[in-house]
């Protein structure tokens, strides 16, 4: 294999046609009689596989959700999915499709547009999300009421381009979302890389923010919108062991955690400043941090490539596999994104978690 | 478009509604094409014809030109239609790339110009060098509906009444005779193609459409333009009356069964074989008025007869 | 959706004829040393209606070439909004069709790429610049050298400089270059620093060659437009 | 090429087939993962079409919202190199055309559930590598089974054919040298139903044998979702497969 | 692509350190993989399509014409499609023009080889498709059209090579064909952040570089055309003198890989 470039040829095809070259055995001339194939296969993996028009169910007790239309008892699919049997509401799931917010999802958005005392946020769905100014902390104070001035400078705390993390605070009856950054975890990012892979890869749990090792932090948006940055004292303050953050529980560390509250309330003010919108990064990043982001986002996109849920474990069993690339440069390959891949799902079976 | 036509909420209910009871607005029934009002102008070739408020212009003119290089024993035919905003606010001025407009156009082009109702073989003068280039202009003076079949009508009528220059040929010598001079001669019509353009509305939901036998869809005749705002989808049939289909355009909208499309295709035919006559009639009609006193002014002898 | 009538057709509002300033003084390289293988003449500030212009005329032994650069801006642009001044370039032949539209517009676009590094173009947020050049006049007196557009850029670069700074336009500072053996070069900064490089013919190795020539081309063009930028 | 040939006594037709017979259709979704939300890649004979989806996404511009349903813009984009012969001017803002799309827009438009979407835009690309007669069927289909790769909720699938009458013979899925050769008939059908989206006829048929030629297009449409449906499902599975061993 | 400004530190600061830190680890002069198909098009004479790794992709017909180059002197003609942008927009232009430049025949390009008798040559017709690119594509456009020639078969020549006394079309073998071998140049388009200097930049790496440099490269040496290019909108700026001829020297260092890699394949 060459250092400089890969190139794979193939003569006389458009496109590789992957293993499915085994059909068009049967004759394809059409009789005015329909054959009626069996359409009900599929179920092999126990899930039933429909497509458009597919008639889904006859049972009128359903309710239907997405993915269906109904005309008087029957219940047909509108989408190529799966089909979801959930209490009494039938669904079809599509197998590809946009982002679709729902409330309390954490995602990583980038302004699109400055608008009229909202951001128009890009969320990778189909409409942009929407950030009122009221939504946001706003500099001085988090409890502050917004004022005019703040409608005319909106620009200097976002603007168009700015990457943040924000919550699904509500959703419109369009289907769009309104989002909010009122917590000290949301707002803007800073100090690192931002890669993207499908949604449907991230599965939606309690906690999206995860510190890897090597000093490096990650924020896994719900959207497929990902933020790989150098660790901060507030992502490590996250994960100080439990109660000292939290400083609810007292116990031993009674007297540790009473100082890390009283730090985080300075900080609190402090980050409540100007400071939180400022667009400079963490001058003290070094070499060997941003070698490390790189090889995570390399493993973030092994794995998406290789179709695998993206969680914080299976980003650190990757990681550590990938150190028997030297260079993390090539695992820009196939060859080496689908054995990274392989890796990562054979040490879960041995580990014997399959999540 | 320059502006959209908006149709209150209220009144497409009531249209709509009233098309459910199985009634339009003008009082006509489904099937029933709208009385067709051909004139003529001064000039050979100067057709108007009216539907309802419908009315379109259409006159033919030609000259001697060039023959395309593959086709030396070809004339030229050339059919151009032209919207303003004088036939309603929904047209604009120099633009003709409108969606209604281009698929307007098109018809028209299959209808009369590809399926060879002008002979224009019969334009060549000299193979290869000069032809007859005939050009048929419409204008589409007022709009109520209907345009691509009043438009039809119009060519068509505005061709078998046209009449071109007598020429002589002399080797490479073409002598164009004044038409005070030499009686002009009529082209060459093949057959008589005529549009009929149904519309369709879903009075029901789009599942019951798609997925459900009833096969209740609405088919009018001749939609007016009010009609052709709510309208889910159109079907333009063109016929001849040697039972030919000319040209059969159904581009998207509601989807219709095959077996009610064939029977709107037989409904089109009787229109077409009423519409011919017309056409004929008003031609000869308006040949023995232009030519009453052709007799009279004969310088031939008259015979006993 | 469609507000504005487009039915009739309407210059903008304030439209004027063009109207041509009274003669401007010009800047001709002091005659000194005949051997010198071009003369150059500069005047800026000959179109009324534009917000900077400029002439440039230039007569060697095998060619005689005069453009005209005009530049209209900074105005208001419509739209979303845009943190920094967009420039748009046009080149257009003058009464000779000489070069086909395809290579105007590269040499455009190559101009615009010049351009963006050396406008500040952040100091003019949500604007326009418009900047036009015609190439007024170009003869072949040589049958031997091929007339290529390489030749012109340099001066194209000199005059849109001079046309901006005529404008009141911020610049970085002024942009010129030099063309040598078909290499051409664009400098700012006293020739430290590149902002354009643009070769249509021969190999690689003989760039580091036309360099310095091309760097000496750049002094003395900017010398010339200091003093023709420095006249009343 | 003598007329006689176009179908044989013995009843077989330039390229082999007997009447009735499709041509050789395969194609495959997903063929853009990273260009589009939705794409398909599809040879109908030598016909070679690329579909790209792309949405349901934000509109560029505010004159493109609807805020009752989705935009479905469909541009075709014939190359020069098509066919046989290179064309030397562009396809683009020809009528023909732009007659093309608005057909296409129709007929999505009545199948795709728009109202699902509202103040979005679906944009779709279709590029015609190579062509071989019967472009508008092999476009519709391609379109089909890019929005359904694009997960866009629709009714039903659309096929599409074209099928020409040869003297009395209806000759199914016809290639460019039938096409020259006598009239056809192009057919856009919804699911395994015998409702028409879309009929063109562009030259003259015998009105009683019209009935005839439209029989053998639907059920050749029939075949056509068949074939796409397969392909779908074997995607599918695929990749359920994949999800559960992960 | 609109970055933040924070990304945009972040990254300029990553590629000008030293070592560089590209965002997805590769070395400053390492490209990202490409997938090449050739010979699908059976109504062309060659065809080529080109996948890079971000979904970029280009597609190139070869249709081959034959005639009198005594009246007509243009023997490859190019033609630019970019998906969703109208035939004359500057884009479209700009890159025709460099494309025309490129295969110019007083540049890299054999063009003897199109030479059919002494009075008739084929001339070449390249249509290029490029249906999506992330970043700056006249590279992979150039490797689509090297790839594409690579693959061009044209029909046996059967008459004699000397027609001028004879007046005759020549004649082709009914099935015999004959590759082209054409090697077209390939360009390379290196991007210039601070004093580094990046091949086959990523859009996001585009997007921080102060500069671009165009290199064509053939026959084993950089040649002409060769020039800067903005590879952004917003961060152009100047640069040093030196970069020039290093951005020059690193192409020379590493093409031939690069076009071993295309042409072995």
């Amino acid at each position: 294999m060459s250092e400089v470039i890969t190139v794979s040829t193939r003569r006389g095809g458009f496109q590789q046609f992957d293993s499915i070259a085994d059909e068009f055995e049967e004759d394809e001339d059409v009789d005015m009689s329909d054959v009626d194939e069996g359409e009900s296969g599929g179920e092999k993996s126990g899930l039933q596989i429909v497509t458009p028009g597919e008639l889904v169910s006859e049972d009128p007790a359903w309710m239907r959700g997405h993915g269906t239309y109904f005309l008087d008892n029957m219940t047909y699919s509108s989408v190529a999915g799966t089909v979801s049997k959930v209490n009494r509401l039938l669904s079809v799931l599509p197998l590809k499709g946009r982002y679709s917010p729902e409330t309390g999802d954490h995602i990583v958005g980038r302004i699109a547009e400055v608008g009229n005392k909202r951001w128009r946020v890009d969320i990778g769905g189909k409409q942009h999300a929407v950030l009122m100014l009221g939504s946001v902390n706003l500099p001085g104070g988090i409890l502050r009421r917004k004022s005019e001035s703040d409608e005319l400078q909106m620009r200097s705390f976002l603007k168009e381009g700015d990457l943040l993390n924000a919550e699904v605070q509500s959703l419109f009856q369009d289907g769009s979302a309104s989002l909010h950054t009122r917590s000290l975890k949301y707002g803007k990012l800073r100090d690192g890389v931002f890669c993207q892979v499908p949604s449907s890869l991230i599965v939606r749990s309690k906690n999206h923010t995860h510190n890897l090792p090597g000093n490096v932090t990650v924020v896994l948006g719900v959207n497929g919108y990902i933020w790989l940055r150098k660790t901060s004292k507030m992502d490590s303050a996250r994960d100080a062991p439990s109660g000292a953050s939290m400083g609810s529980t007292g116990g031993p560390t009674g007297a540790k955690s009473l100082k890390a509250d009283s730090v985080s309330i300075t900080r609190l003010e402090e980050e409540s400043s100007w400071q939180i919108y400022v667009d400079e990064n963490d001058p003290t990043i070094t070499n060997s941090v941003r070698q490390t982001i790189a090889r995570y986002a390399n493993v973030i996109k092994a794995l998406a490539y290789c179709e695998i849920g993206i969680t914080q474990e299976r980003i650190v069993s990757a990681y550590e596999a990938s150190m028997s690339y030297s260079n993390s440069g090539s695992l820009i390959e196939k060859e080496a994104m689908e054995s990274l891949g392989d890796d990562v799902l054979n040490a879960e079976k041995m580990r014997g978690s399959p999540l | 478009m320059a502006k959209d036509i908006e149709i209150s909420t209220s009144e497409a209910q009531f249209i709509l509604e009233a098309l459910k009871q199985n009634g339009r607005l003008d009082g006509r029934s489904f099937d029933q094409f709208r009385d067709v009002e051909i004139s003529f102008g001064r000039e050979y070739g100067d057709v108007t014809v009216k539907m309802g408020n419908t009315k379109v212009q259409c006159r033919i003119s030609c000259q001697i030109a060039q023959p395309y290089e593959d086709r030396p024993f070809e004339g030229l035919f050339l059919i151009s239609t032209e919207s303003s905003p004088m036939a309603g606010p929904q047209f604009e001025n120099g633009n003709n790339t409108g969606e209604d407009e281009v698929l307007c156009a098109r018809i028209i082009e299959k209808a009369v110009r590809r399926s060879g109702a002008l002979d224009v073989e019969g334009l060549c003068i000299v193979a290869g060098s000069k032809c007859w280039a005939v050009r048929a202009d419409v204008h589409f003076l007022d709009c109520d509906g209907g345009f691509i079949d009043a438009s039809c009508v119009a060519v068509m009528t505005a061709l078998l009444h046209f009449k071109k220059p007598d020429i002589s040929v002399l080797g490479d010598r073409v002598t164009v005779h004044p038409v005070d001079e030499r009686e002009p001669v009529s082209l060459g019509i093949l057959h008589i193609p005529i549009c009929v353009t149904f519309s369709f509305f879903n009075p029901q939901d789009t599942e019951e459409n798609i997925k459900g036998d009833s096969n209740s869809e609405i088919a009018i005749i001749d939609a007016t333009l009010k009609e052709e705002l709510l309208r889910d989808g159109t079907l333009t049939v063109t016929l001849n009356k040697n039972r030919e289909v000319v040209q059969v355009s159904k581009a998207g909208g509601l989807p219709m069964d095959a077996l009610s499309l064939m029977e709107n295709c037989h409904k089109a035919y009787t229109i077409t074989e009423r519409l011919t006559e017309q056409i004929l009639d008003v031609i000869k009609k308006d040949d023995a008025e232009r030519n009453k006193y052709a007799t009279l002014l004969s310088s031939e002898n008259a015979r006993e007869t | 959706m469609n507000v504005q009538d487009r039915r009739r057709l309407l210059g903008p509002a304030n439209a004027r004829p063009i109207a041509f300033s009274a003669e401007k003084p010009v800047v001709e390289e002091p005659e000194k040393d005949q051997d010198k293988q071009e003369s150059i003449s500069l005047r800026k500030g000959l179109i009324e209606n534009s917000n900077g212009s400029s002439l440039i005329e230039v007569s060697s032994k095998d060619r005689q070439f005069s453009l005209m650069a005009s530049v209209y801006g900074p105005r208001a642009l419509r739209g979303s909004f845009t943190s920094m001044a967009s420039i748009s370039i046009q080149l257009q032949n003058g009464s000779q069709e000489k070069y086909g539209p395809t290579q105007l517009r590269e040499v455009a676009t190559f101009l615009t790429s010049v351009f963006n590094a050396v406008v500040n173009r952040s100091r003019y947020p949500k604007s326009g610049i418009d900047i036009f050049v015609y190439l007024t006049y170009d003869r072949d007196l040589s049958q031997s050298s091929s007339s290529n557009i390489s030749a012109l850029i340099p001066h194209c670069i000199t005059g849109i400089t001079l046309a901006l700074a005529d404008a009141g336009i911020e610049i970085l500072d002024l942009a010129s270059g030099g063309y040598h053996n078909g290499n051409v070069f664009s400098f700012i900064k006293n020739g430290d620093e590149i902002t354009g490089f643009w070769k249509d013919e021969g190999v690689s190795n003989d760039i580091s060659d036309s360099l310095e020539i091309c760097r000496q081309s750049y002094i003395r063009y900017k010398s010339l437009m200091v003093s023709t930028l420095m006249q009343k | 090429m003598s007329r006689l040939e176009i179908y044989s006594p013995e009843g077989l037709r330039l390229d082999g087939r007997r009447w009735n017979e499709l041509r050789r259709f395969e194609c495959s979704i997903n063929t853009h993962s990273h260009a589009a939300d939705g794409s398909s890649y599809l040879e109908q004979g030598n016909n070679k079409v690329i579909t790209l989806v792309k949405g349901p996404q934000e509109p560029s511009s505010r004159s493109q919202v609807d805020t009752a349903k989705a935009l479905l813009r469909i541009s075709v984009n014939i190359t020069k190199f098509s066919k046989t012969e290179r064309s030397k001017t562009s396809h683009k803002n020809e009528r023909r055309v732009l007659e093309m799309q608005t057909a296409l827009v129709r007929t999505f438009n009545k199948n795709v559930m728009l109202n699902v979407y509202p103040r979005t835009l679906i944009n779709i690309e279709v590029h015609v590598l190579q062509q071989d007669g019967g472009i508008m069927g092999s476009l519709i289909n391609g379109i089909t089974l890019a929005l359904i790769d694009a997960g866009i909720a629709m009714y039903d699938y659309i096929s599409g054919v074209s099928v020409g009458l040869y003297d009395t013979t209806p000759l199914l899925d016809t290639n460019s040298l039938e096409e020259n050769a006598m009239s056809t008939v192009t057919l856009g059908v919804v699911g395994k139903t015998e409702k028409l989206s879309l009929l063109l006829v562009e030259d003259k048929i015998p009105l009683d044998r019209l009935e005839n030629v439209l029989a053998i297009g639907i059920a050749g449409t029939h075949r056509i979702r068949d074939l796409m449906d397969k392909e779908l499902r074997k995607r599918a599975e695929k990749r359920v497969a994949n999800a559960l061993s992960r | 692509m609109g970055l933040s400004v924070t990304e945009k530190l972040y990254l300029y600061d990553s590629l000008t350190s030293n070592p560089v830190v590209r965002p997805d680890g590769r070395k400053p002069h390492q490209f990202r993989p490409i997938e090449v198909f050739t010979d699908f098009l059976p109504s062309a004479n060659g065809s080529s399509r080109i996948i890079a790794s971000d979904g970029s992709e280009c597609i190139v017909s070869i249709k081959a014409k034959v005639i009198d180059h005594t009246v007509e002197d243009e023997l490859i003609h190019v033609e630019i499609d970019i998906a969703g942008q109208r035939d004359d927009s500057p884009q479209v232009e700009t890159m025709t023009s460099l494309l025309n430049n490129v295969l110019e025949p007083r540049g890299g390009i054999d063009v003897s080889k199109l030479r059919l008798t002494k009075r008739y040559s084929f001339k070449i017709f390249i249509d290029v498709l490029l249906l999506s690119s992330a970043s700056h594509p006249v590279s992979l456009i150039s490797m689509a059209i090297h790839s594409a020639l690579n693959s061009t078969c044209l029909p046996k020549l059967v008459s004699s090579f000397d027609d001028l006394e004879v007046e005759e079309l020549p004649t082709f073998h009914d099935y015999d064909l004959v590759r082209l071998e054409l090697s077209a140049p390939v360009v390379f388009v290196a991007a210039i952040v601070g004093d580094s200097i990046l091949m086959d930049a990523a859009a996001a790496e585009s997007e921080v570089s102060n500069n671009g440099l165009i290199i064509t490269w053939s026959n084993g040496k950089a040649i002409s055309p060769i020039r800067t290019v903005a590879l952004n909108d917003s961060d152009v700026k100047g640069f040093d003198p030196k970069i020039l001829q290093k951005a020059i020297t690193m192409v020379e260092e590493y093409a031939p890989d690069v076009l071993r890699a295309l042409n072995n394949a």
